[in-house]
């Protein structure tokens, strides 16, 4: 008799150790009903359990769009992708992939603005754009902003007093 | 939930799209979903919600400066909506509607609806909001839209 | 919804009247509606649920002048209460409470509640509000109260 | 509701115990309420809601003082998070965030949340808030968790 072994699409035929024991008690099997399967990699959600003892579920590959992280798993579904928030002018630093979550972040030359305080790990942010001056060195906090216009202003106030008086004084002193 | 804002309905706010596959989105029962709406299958009671979460930068109703007028707010709006065969134009079921005036540099809140409805086989629902850019798209546990029969 | 005010339960806010048979509104499977009162028909797990829409203009809260103090709040609260034969006095079956500060010249917001509920042939539910005068009843996708077997 | 903050899941906010028995609230047909987690009997669809009220004093963002620069606001979140057997990592259900950034001398608000989902026999329910220190968890009406078998 001939036995044709069709490698399907989605149904992965996992190597497992040499002379691993199948007690269904360690977390690389799963007993379901009478059989111990054999969980689903990252990037493939389950399909199918194992139809003999000891066998592989049915794994299937996560949709695009979605994903799944962790190894030896059960899980019916896999898990959306999130978006990220264009209109607070973030970009996809990493795209989503089968095994992992979009990650979200600015683009080179802007600037991640967490917009709650505290800020957390998974909070909102928006990007802004460094601006001139700022492009090349540090982007300057919004509060030493503030001091540099007191500082600027500081300085060419009197210089320009100075100036001004110096030349109304040379005026009279000429007629 | 991608939006692709389609004023075809008189005076009508823009329609969402939304998923309704992938992860924890889903039809069963022969509900089913159509460009931007729920089709009902089966006459009876529905329970039908929503929530949509919006976020926006500072608006201009926020500007506190010294001897301001008092100003007017921006405003979000959720709308479920029902369009049926039985009568031209489509009908408001559920409004959640808000004030913003905020004086933070960046905002962002939910609005949920709820209510059961007597509906008939192949009323379409829809969500409408007010500002689709104000709409936050990015996790389908801040944003969703759902019905089931009682 | 056509509000009179009855103050008639110990510290109690007002109650409101409903509309339960136009438009939207509807009773059905021997749930009945009296003077402001669903009526529980037979005993069971039920999904109670309601929206209030508050509308109102700026408080003196949101007056903000320079050199001002920290104003205390207005709120709005919202109460779905149960009345039963069973004991005197009635009880607060969810409440939706939120303070209210707003500069802006004029706000309005909504505040929804639902939750489900094991309650008795008899037993009769009601809305409360904190203030009639800030609910907006001019539509019925806006403000709305209702219930259901499970 | 009695809060005791245990953060032993991966970046994920404190988890609130709720009181199962006592009052209104209620376990019945073999769904199981134990250690924060309300545990599913059966396989199914199943409504799944929650309200939590916050409270807080005002918040550096609502102060308000001549020539400030716009604040970021602080914010509030409740997130109805399941966890399962068959994957080792929770996930998000239902998420409410909020900016606050109030300008009165203390606030208080509610978030709901409430929504159908496809849930496995073992599968377990837990609310998790961003601070529980905000929780108002004096009332039962005001903060409350809850879900049923459709």
């Amino acid at each position: 008799s001939q036995v044709l072994l069709l490698l399907l699409p989605g149904v992965r035929v996992q190597g497992s150790t040499p002379g691993s024991r199948c007690d269904c008690t360690s977390d690389i099997q799963r007993r379901y009903g009478p059989f111990c399967c054999r969980g689903c990699p990252m990037g493939h959600y389950l399909k199918a359990r194992c139809t003999e003892h000891c066998g592989d579920s049915t794994c299937l590959p996560c949709p695009r769009g979605t994903f799944l992280a962790r190894e030896n798993h059960y899980n019916a579904h896999c898990t959306r992708c999130q978006a990220c928030d264009e209109e607070a002018f973030q970009v996809a630093l990493e795209n989503c992939s089968a095994v992992a979550d979009t990650r979200c972040g600015c683009a080179p030359g802007w600037l991640v603005d967490c917009s709650v305080k505290p800020c957390m790990a998974n909070s909102p942010f928006r990007c802004l754009q460094w601006l001139g001056l700022a492009t090349t060195q540090h982007p300057l906090a919004p509060l030493s902003v503030f001091w540099v216009q007191v500082l600027v202003a500081g300085l060419l106030v009197p210089f320009l007093l100075g100036v001004t008086f110096v030349y109304l004084y040379w005026r009279c002193q000429s007629h | 939930v991608r939006q692709t804002p389609t004023q075809h309905l008189k005076n009508q706010f823009p329609a969402l799209h939304w998923e309704h596959e992938l992860g924890l989105a889903f039809t069963k029962n022969r509900m089913n979903y159509t460009n931007k709406f729920l089709v009902i299958p089966e006459s009876g009671d529905y329970f039908v919600y929503s929530q949509i979460t919006f976020r926006g930068t500072t608006s201009e109703c926020g500007n506190i400066s010294p001897g301001r007028q008092q100003n007017k707010p921006d405003s979000i709006i959720v709308v479920i909506t029902k369009v049926t065969d039985s009568y031209p134009e489509p009908s408001q079921l559920l409004t959640g509607t808000k004030s913003v005036c905020e004086i933070s540099s960046n905002w962002f809140q939910p609005l949920y609806l709820g209510a059961m409805f007597s509906l008939q086989e192949g009323d379409k629902l829809m969500v409408n909001v007010s500002d689709i850019s104000l709409v936050d798209y990015t996790k389908e546990d801040k944003t969703f839209f759902g019905a089931f029969l009682l």
